[in-house]
């Protein structure tokens, strides 16, 4: 939201920010869209202003725009993980049970969320480890199983860990297959038949996202490398 | 943005045989000029789901007396004596529902749930071939949600954005149902500027909006 | 609403007048009422106006007032019967999840509805005779499953018929035991006994109210004759 | 009509063991000084129903901080570290709900529904030890109905009918809390004479209301 970045991306940009700007290329005009905090919150800023796309938080308001200036914050007017935000014309207020329910009643076009575990059934874990700190699924579960699209934006594995795994290990956050998995390596997206690679990173081989996913990847013909805007 | 279509248009979109969600009261909220463009165009074997029938010569009571509806669910049809003989003479087939449980099954299609519990119409004609499940030793009818091929719905105010504010008793069904309809289609007596009508006043917002019908010329 | 009548009744007085004033001392200060139309909505010309009560029409608002001057008429205020109303001041707009939420959840103080038939268990039939036109309930089975109080104003027989029976042969409103029943010759209180004969009306005995009854009423002591108010 | 009382009056009906819904999202919206109020008598032993368990020194974080609760169902605790921490000493019990589902069974209790069907929470552990049911074919978690001893909730503007209104993202749990409480307690930056806030204007219908804190001397 805060401003569009043109141009041919360097190779040189850094791993949320491939992912950001590939999730981007999803989002249509007009489209109502969530974006998760952290790094699903960035995708705002690769998505053209002539999009009329409506961004919603779940706390409460259709029509979340860019942060304030300094001195302008309203104390009722936040994102939800807490941050100060402004209204684009045409934005609603709404209560917790209408975000819901439009979250929950397929009318979010498109939900972006990050990712902990995604596996060759397209199932997401998402908000927690067994063992550490719980912070609680909060919207989470219900994005999964309500939005119309969800794209998981994650880096591709964490610390050498696979995190594109044969079969969740993590408690699921729902049952849903979800729609794409964006990488800094690979576009994957889930089907019946299993974890299809679409797309590779920019000079990203083939050979290396297989050696940083446990899942089984299917892979037909040239895999095309992922247009970034 | 959304433009606005005319009444014949929107008609257009809403094919023979659909189901169709429609807001009022008693006539009260209800999409007259959407109604008369049904009408007019001769739209038949609909399935009307609304609070009650109207009465002859007013909302709903127009489609009636024009045989567009060949099966409603209401909760009310006694202010209007023909859909009653069109019911006996079965031209139409009414299920009547409890006007709270209807607005809860619409609710419930339009907010993703597989439906509501509730105690009203136990031990009455209402639970006749429901599922009744207990819960914390009390029993209760499952009843199902109800979403709408169509919703077709009054507005007072619409921005071009879609976002809808409503006036008094003609509320009623109409902000639930536009969350139950896979196409809606809104009739607001007025649209104004992107803008002009601030969030906290929007009672629907316009994302969950199709068209609009463009005001009287 | 159009104005409190005062003063001792007359014996003349019609039995709808009579019952209207008899459900009308059930009323207290700040309660939220819902009367259906007909013969309950004659019950608000008895209440009087200090007492700060707010009326409910459940097509949709709360705070409902008197008819308007001729001329004043606004096509989008009308009460459930369909006939035009005004909103004091405080009135609330609703729709109708908001307005069935608050009957069905239990924040309606008291209903006052029409019956057809009331039996000895308190049960209530009030909605459809088979074999005629049915209306449709509407909104009676929420009501009267969800009000705090459920009073229920009626003629004590029809044409010669007994409207208070052992068990209703009429298709019930609902499975809840009714709070009070009010007819121009009987104030009757539903109980886990059975119903208890509390008052009778204006020069009427209780042989009387015996004689067009056919459920069993329990009459203990002397019944006292009802105020009107 | 209803007078506005004290914050210190308003906390001395909420008696220790009490359960209390609170609005509010990560503090947004939360009767901050309500809560304050109960700190200040030493509340102990509450059962908070909230969204979130916002931070320390923020809103529900102060009755963290301060001992006084000791069960918690809420959908999201991580940004309040201290609450964490109680939960694995086992000073506060916490059920984790799906936030949409914890709105709905709040929503369930308040409209007098006796629960909600929902697919949110299938397949995880979410579905433990909960009724679930198939309706045409699907299924889905029995979700029950949740009521409070005391709603505590925040508004922008009240009547002194008790009529609310609502800001931006302060909404939140609060229009649905309203629904849920046995009593309720509303804190209003602003309480304004009768007959100010229209009709249309309304989203808490004052005759649900019990009490409201005066403002700020």
């Amino acid at each position: 939201m805060e401003q569009q970045v043109t141009g041919r991306p360097h190779s040189g940009m850094s791993a949320k920010e491939v992912i950001a700007r590939r999730v981007a290329q999803e989002v249509r005009p007009g489209m109502l869209v969530n974006l998760g905090i952290g790094l699903p919150s960035l995708v705002a800023n690769y998505i053209p202003h002539d999009y009329g796309v409506f961004f919603q938080a779940e706390n409460g308001v259709i029509g979340l725009g860019a942060r304030p200036p300094e001195g302008m914050e309203d104390p009722h007017l936040t994102d939800a993980g807490g941050s100060f935000v402004t209204a684009v014309p045409g934005a609603a207020s709404i209560d917790s049970a209408m975000s819901f329910g439009i979250i929950r009643g397929g009318h979010l076009d498109m939900t972006v969320l990050g990712g902990l575990q995604v596996d060759e059934r397209g199932f997401l874990a998402n908000w927690m480890v067994p063992g550490k700190m719980v912070p609680g699924m909060g919207g989470a579960m219900d994005l999964v199983a309500g939005a119309k699209r969800v794209i998981v934006a994650m880096v591709h594995s964490a610390k050498g860990e696979a995190k594109i795994v044969p079969e969740c290990t993590l408690p699921l956050t729902a049952l849903r297959r979800v729609s794409l998995l964006v990488t800094e390596l690979a576009v994957i997206e889930p089907t019946a038949d299993g974890l299809v690679l679409r797309e590779r990173g920019p000079d990203i081989s083939v050979e290396e996202i297989l050696a940083q996913t446990t899942a089984k990847l299917i892979v037909t013909g040239d895999v095309p490398t992922m247009c970034l805007g | 943005m959304r433009k606005a279509i005319k009444p014949d248009d929107a008609a257009a979109l809403v094919p023979d045989g659909a189901t169709v969600l429609i807001g009022g009261f008693m006539g009260v909220g209800t999409p007259e000029r959407m109604i008369d463009a049904l009408v007019a165009r001769g739209a038949r074997n609909l399935t009307v789901i609304a609070n009650d029938a109207a009465m002859p010569g007013k909302g709903i009571g127009k489609l009636v007396s024009a045989g567009a509806i060949s099966r409603a669910i209401m909760s009310h049809i006694g202010l209007n004596p023909e859909i009653q003989r069109k019911m006996i003479s079965g031209e139409i087939e009414v299920e009547l529902v409890p006007q709270g449980t209807l607005v809860e099954r619409i609710r419930a299609g339009g907010v993703g749930l597989g439906g509501v519990l509730t105690a009203t119409g136990l031990g009455t004609p209402v639970e006749d071939g429901k599922q009744v499940i207990e819960v914390d030793g009390k029993r209760y009818l499952v009843e199902k949600p109800i979403l709408g091929d169509f919703a077709l719905i009054a507005a007072q105010q619409a921005d071009y954005s879609g976002n809808l504010t409503y006036s008094l008793t003609a509320h009623n069904f109409n902000p639930i149902m536009a969350l139950a309809g896979r196409m809606v289609i809104v009739e607001p007596e007025l649209i104004v500027p992107v803008g002009v009508i601030p969030p906290d006043a929007v009672k629907t917002p316009g994302v969950i909006i199709d068209h609009m019908l463009a005001r009287v010329a």
